[in-house]
């Protein structure tokens, strides 16, 4: 429900608990007071300057690769259902 | 921007969209509701509503915190704001959301209440400790994503002793929601075939807390991600549970969403809040169990028992659909309103404010809009 | 600079504040005006000291626009409220196709501000009005008291004349005529809201804050039919589309994939739930011209270094409700409305 | 007025107030300046509606001039800030002995501002205008938020066109000649003071806030030979003579019992501790033409309703040293220095 | 306007200034003390000098409220305006006066304390009654005229209950301050013939506590109007009492200075203030029982007592000869500074500032005060 | 020392101890609170918004009668003395 965007730890205050973020050549400080061990390198949600909670990479990919296969086995049917009209 | 650029991806969403087409049974509906604003601003921003077939719908929710919040409760914040001359500080979504005597935030603010929009709670607390002479008081609104940055300020700020911060809380819990809409789904109500389940609520709260709703009301679930493909991807797993007769909690948003959920945040929301027994719902009533007041033991950060305030009755809006659309039994176009007195300057409703609001999602991105144009359903 | 008799001791500018008394018509004002005003903005024009500037422009029709700016903070990567005063109204003049003149400028003070602030934003006027040729020949200054302004408001005023033969304004879109833009959007905004303090980020990204009349000369030389330019300030892109398809009664189909916007403004963007579209900008113009001289237009600009980044972006079509619409990267399409409200930083 | 598709409900012009969206570039702002600004400035230039106004001057040479206004109270005896705002203007660009041609005009509002005092304030500016034959053909609005300030900044810029043969500017007054004032001085600064309610004064005097380029005008006809013309404003006469004598490099001397000032001016200065000579005027103006021609300068000015108390009050005498000096109603001589601070009710 | 314009009158005037000319004996030197700056002023403004023989010159005295007001003091407003953020009231008079370090109430005020300038102390009741929430201070200086209305605002601020008001008292005493500049006149000090005596202090004081000047300094004095007429009436009075060798108070003002004074003011004064034993004027240094506090029943409304502040040490702006011209003993074309360094617009002395100055006088209405003509004494 | 100006009390609000004073045209609103029994018609000083004393017309009258006087003894020598120069 809520606008969050995934961005990469580039450094980490362990005495505040504030880490710089970074999403496409912008960077941005975030507390990290809601995310449990979260490490350099690591990407995590951002939410009203907060980390919500960290991503997972492997899943992402998983995620993608299912999307595609998915996508695959209708690869034929594609340009005739391209543009399905839906109720525009 | 990794894992965002990928998942906009043009021609996947179009082999998606084939799979769909593919797959949906023509002689079914798939009316499938999104509950989070969040995604129907996707839906529409992405236009992915115009890459379904003709019998798949997609049925905006009252996953927006901003369009469920009562009128009421904006009128005490901004008596709050006049009466106790206290600094009242908010996320921007609310400035212009419709209060009583058509006032809203920013118009109180241009007659002189001190109201300043915030980014983050963590400028609360540098608010607080910068003008130690002002009462601040967070208008803390959101569902359960929102809901931990709150309990991080609240407790910094009895850390730190700042006796000058009180948080006026309107916190609401999202499976209490879910299951008024199901329990009044059906033939008199909102056709449901099928939930997209919140993306960003659910890295929070985990998986688990949907479990009832296959159970109890024998409707599929797929947690989804904001991004399009995600929606998509969402829809065609819960085309596929339909078809193949299957009712599951299923979680398309693995990369962000657990079973469990974020433990940490779950404590602190623990610590610092209770439930409250019952909580008035925009559209949908007094829902039991269905928001957070502060716990006991942060009683005196609480903003109502702080500045107690006096509003009169409140009268929504006459023609205004949101209740009404909120359920999801209806649509923007089908409110007189919608475009001819009501627009995003002059809302006469939250949804038409808030952007993940149907009524404002019709707008801006709608194709059609003028009277004319209305009848049709974009 | 010998000592002027009236004043015997000079203006502190390194730890003087502006006061009423800067205001009043005084000698206090007087010396602001001669020490810091015309010390940076000297020229002939300026110095006869009147209350108003006489000139002999060259005959042909003219333009005058005015704009004032309220800017905050007052510096900002990539310029100050000194430069975008003179690159605002220069911009404003041109965008009738013209040669800008001369230019106006009338301060606002709040008590209290430091006068080396002054200096460093009239010296940076200077300097903008000097690399475009356009001399601030008269000015104003009036002092309002603390808690009655911010800092300082700056209106600029320019006059320019118009070449013959151009005839460009916003009700001139037809359907059939292109959509270019002159470069990446979304910079100035972005710039300004990275310093603002409580949004907290940092971006590379600076105000592309720059004049524009340059430019333009070298597109009127090119495409004498061009039909509307403007500047897509305020409101950014999305809300000066808007306005040009409501004064031309038409409607308007652009592509997302085809406008430019750098990766940082996108990032800072989704970071604070805004869309670059609405983003102001104040270096950049949209153009529009006959479909079939797109190419020579876009030839032309990409050829000046304002206009490097050049691109087409959609195209003028007949529309009675004058929507504009955007083929979205995704593949949809999606109305792109006016600006509603304030563009603020969401949550939701 | 049929209502615009924009815009499906009217602007609240009753209970109304500005807010920030209506400086925010969208469709709020659109409205605003449509349905009150538009609708009161109407003419054909503004109906363009682009971010500037082209037309086409007279030949000759051309004069601009800007002034800001941030008077309080908004509202006085004579008049208002829009009013003031296109007399002031029309008045610096008479000055150079020109005939105004267009105005401009940028709004700084503060956010909730009454949308009413808004549109009381642009009616009175228009009627201004029309009465002047002097229209208001582009604009700006720019909305700033509450506490940074105060009610409404207007800036007007103008231009207009100056006969041949006129040859009008501060450094030309020369020894011998004679110094005029068009009528009583130190209306408009009472009327203003009148208003400031810890000073609770009445008076029926109003502020003389009126376009003088009338008046120029016949008296550039009548005596072409004027050296120069300026507006008392800011500083009264006192200070506006010794900018002249300051610029001309010269002396004056003028003559207490020859300047007019109503009862009621002096009685209020008497009781405030002000001296008239300080106090600003908003219709009046000062020539210097050559001594010879005084009296038909002065005859001709006493012909125009906005010189029937027209008064020769000195000369312009050689001093290196550019005082302005006066003989006083009681038989001595005195300096008039410039305006020193602010001219500030004393109480001793 | 009765009461003025008769006494402003040219040709009248000219014949008292002929008088003058034909009654003084161009073999003494009439030496006269104008110990009000209302007289400086209105000498300059009128040019009254220009109309006396040029044995018969004017001195100015240390009549200015403003004008000795010690650097201290208006240090002291300042420091309460920012370490106390409290709400500063001052006659518009102080506003550009000298404080340590280059500052101002007008400095102060711009750099963001909050100073207003009223015109009466109805003004700063109004702003206590307006602003609750504000301590308001009102900065009171002046002589025995000035001081009834300060005497009115604290019994009005007793008797509302306005507990957000109080007064920093700097007013002074009239008579202490004439008998140090007689007690020090002679060879070493200044030269004086005779003293025009105050005309509004005179009002509320009557003409009574004159008489100590004739009687112990063998001075005469003429209490004196502040239109020229009256000054140059008094003037021709003072010059026939030392030419028939009398030495007497007389009371040239008798259409406003009767005996006894304005009895109803002076007892309004007894009953809020009381005589402080010593305080420091500019120029004069510490002058026994010359200066007014607060009397003990009203303490509580002392400013001083309210918001103590600390000041560093005063450092006199170096060169400036304030102190000197405030005694008598020099004028300000002797100051170097004077026209230079220090003008209107930046003073480096009170005389600079207050319209009653010396150094203002000579540099507003003098006729010569460029570098190659200071040698003039106007 | 201090600017105050004579002026007519046109009107007393004895409740508030206000009164209007008129001077040449001008209207304002002073305090009365430091005089005993002013009228209406009777002539008063202003000072910073309180009315000092009454002004005594008998007395201007003489002072002025008196200065009359003490000029006409002179006007004889006025025309040679009328400038006599100062310190100028
Ligand atoms: S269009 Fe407006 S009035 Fe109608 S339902 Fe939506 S918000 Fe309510
Ligand atoms: S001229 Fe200035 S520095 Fe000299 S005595 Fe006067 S006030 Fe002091
Ligand atoms: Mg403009
Ligand atoms: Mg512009
Ligand atoms: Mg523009
Ligand atoms: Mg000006
Ligand atoms: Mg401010
Ligand atoms: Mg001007
Ligand atoms: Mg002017
Ligand atoms: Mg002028
Ligand atoms: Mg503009
Ligand atoms: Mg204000």
């Amino acid at each position: 429900m809520c606008l969050a965007i995934p961005a990469r730890i580039v450094e980490i205050d362990a005495a505040t608990d504030i880490a710089q973020v970074s999403l496409g050549g912008v960077r941005k400080e975030v507390s990290l007071a809601l995310v449990n061990d979260a490490r350099v390198g690591d990407y995590v949600l951002i939410h009203v300057g907060y980390a919500l909670n960290k991503l997972s990479e492997e899943e992402a990919e998983k995620t993608l690769a299912l999307i595609r296969e998915m996508g695959l086995l209708e690869e034929e049917a594609t340009h005739n259902a391209a543009t399905p009209g839906g109720e525009a | 921007m990794k894992y965002v650029d990928e998942f906009r991806d043009q021609k996947l969403a179009r082999q998606l969209a084939s799979a769909i087409a593919a797959e949906a049974d023509p002689a079914r509906q798939y009316r499938l509701m999104e509950f989070c604003g969040g995604h129907t601003h996707a839906i529409f921003r992405y236009g992915v509503q115009h890459l379904m077939p003709p019998n798949l719908r997609f049925i905006h929710g009252p996953g927006c915190p901003v369009c469920v919040l009562p009128m009421a409760r904006i009128d005490q914040a901004i008596a709050m704001a006049l009466e106790h001359e206290v600094t009242l500080c908010t996320y921007g979504d609310l400035m212009r959301v419709p209060a009583s005597g058509r006032r809203s935030l920013l118009k109180a603010k241009a007659d002189g209440a001190d109201i300043r929009m915030i980014y983050s709670t963590l400028d609360v607390l540098r608010i607080a400790r910068e003008e130690p002479d002002r009462q601040v008081v967070f208008f803390a609104i959101g569902f359960e994503t929102t809901t931990p940055p709150t309990a991080v300020a609240i407790k910094a700020a009895r850390a730190e002793g700042l006796t000058n911060l009180s948080v006026f809380c309107n916190h609401v819990l999202t499976p209490s929601a879910l299951r008024t809409i199901l329990a009044t789904a059906g033939p008199d109500g909102v056709q449901l075939d099928g939930i997209l389940g919140p993306s960003h609520v659910s890295t929070l709260i985990g998986s688990k807390p949907y479990a009832f709703v296959p159970e109890e009301f024998q409707t599929p679930v797929v947690i989804a991600g904001f991004e399009p493909l995600d929606v998509m991807q969402a829809t065609l797993m819960l085309v596929r549970q339909l078809n193949e007769g299957r009712c599951e909690v299923e979680n398309q948003y693995t990369r962000a969403v657990t079973e469990a959920g974020n433990l940490k945040a779950q404590a602190l929301m623990a610590e610092v809040f209770q439930t409250r027994d019952r909580f008035e719902w925009r559209g949908l009533g007094f829902l039991p169990e269905s928001a957070l007041a502060l716990a006991d033991d942060y009683a005196d950060l609480d903003a109502e028992q702080r500045f107690p305030v006096e509003i009169g009755e409140v009268k929504e809006v006459k023609g205004c659909e949101c209740p009404a659309i909120l359920r999801g039994v209806k649509q923007p176009t089908d409110c007189k309103l919608f475009g001819s007195v009501c627009t995003p300057e002059n809302p006469m409703g939250s949804c038409m404010v808030s952007s993940e609001g149907a009524c404002a999602a019709y707008w801006s991105y709608g194709r059609h809009r003028a009277p004319a144009a209305q009848a049709e359903t974009v | 600079m010998t000592q002027d008799r009236r004043f015997p001791v000079r203006l502190d500018l390194k730890q003087g504040t502006v006061d009423m008394s800067h205001g009043s018509g005084g000698r206090a004002m007087a010396q602001l005006i001669a020490e810091l005003f015309h010390r940076h903005l000297d020229n002939a024009l300026l110095a006869q000291g009147n209350d108003q500037a006489l000139f002999s422009p060259p005959p042909g029709r003219m333009v005058m626009s005015t704009d004032g700016h309220v800017i905050s903070p007052l510096f900002f990567p990539g310029g100050d409220i000194g430069s975008l005063a003179v690159h605002g109204t220069l911009n404003d003049v041109a965008m009738a196709g013209a040669r800008p003149l001369y230019l106006a400028a009338a301060f606002i003070l709040e008590e209290g501000f430091p006068l080396a602030d002054l200096a460093r934003i009239v010296a940076s006027m200077a300097s903008a009005a000097n690399q475009a040729c356009v001399p601030v020949v008269t000015g104003d200054t009036k002092v309002v008291e603390r808690g009655k302004g911010d800092g300082v408001f700056i209106t600029t005023t320019g006059v320019g004349v118009v070449p013959e033969g151009i005839h460009i304004s916003g009700d001139l879109a037809r359907p059939g005529d292109a959509i270019l833009v002159s470069g990446h959007i979304g910079d100035h905004g972005v710039a300004i809201l990275s310093k603002r303090e409580n949004l907290g980020f940092e971006t590379e990204i600076r105000s592309d804050s720059a004049a524009l009349h340059g430019l333009v000369a070298d597109m009127v030389t090119a495409v004498p039919e061009i039909h509307c330019l403007r500047d897509p300030t305020r409101g950014g892109l999305a809300t000066t589309l808007n306005e040009i398809a409501h004064q031309s009664g038409v409607g308007m189909q652009i592509r997302e994939e085809a406008i430019p916007v750098r990766p940082e403004v996108t990032a800072a963007c989704e970071l604070l739930g805004l869309d670059p579209l609405y983003v102001a900008n104040e270096g950049k113009l949209i153009a529009i011209c006959p479909g079939e001289r797109a190419e020579d237009l876009l030839t032309a600009m990409r050829m000046h270094p304002r206009g490097e980044d050049a691109a087409i972006i959609g195209a003028v079509v007949e529309d009675e409700l004058r929507f504009v619409q955007m083929e979205t990267r995704f593949g949809g399409s999606r109305i792109v409305d006016w600006l509603a409200g304030e563009q603020l930083p969401r949550i939701c």
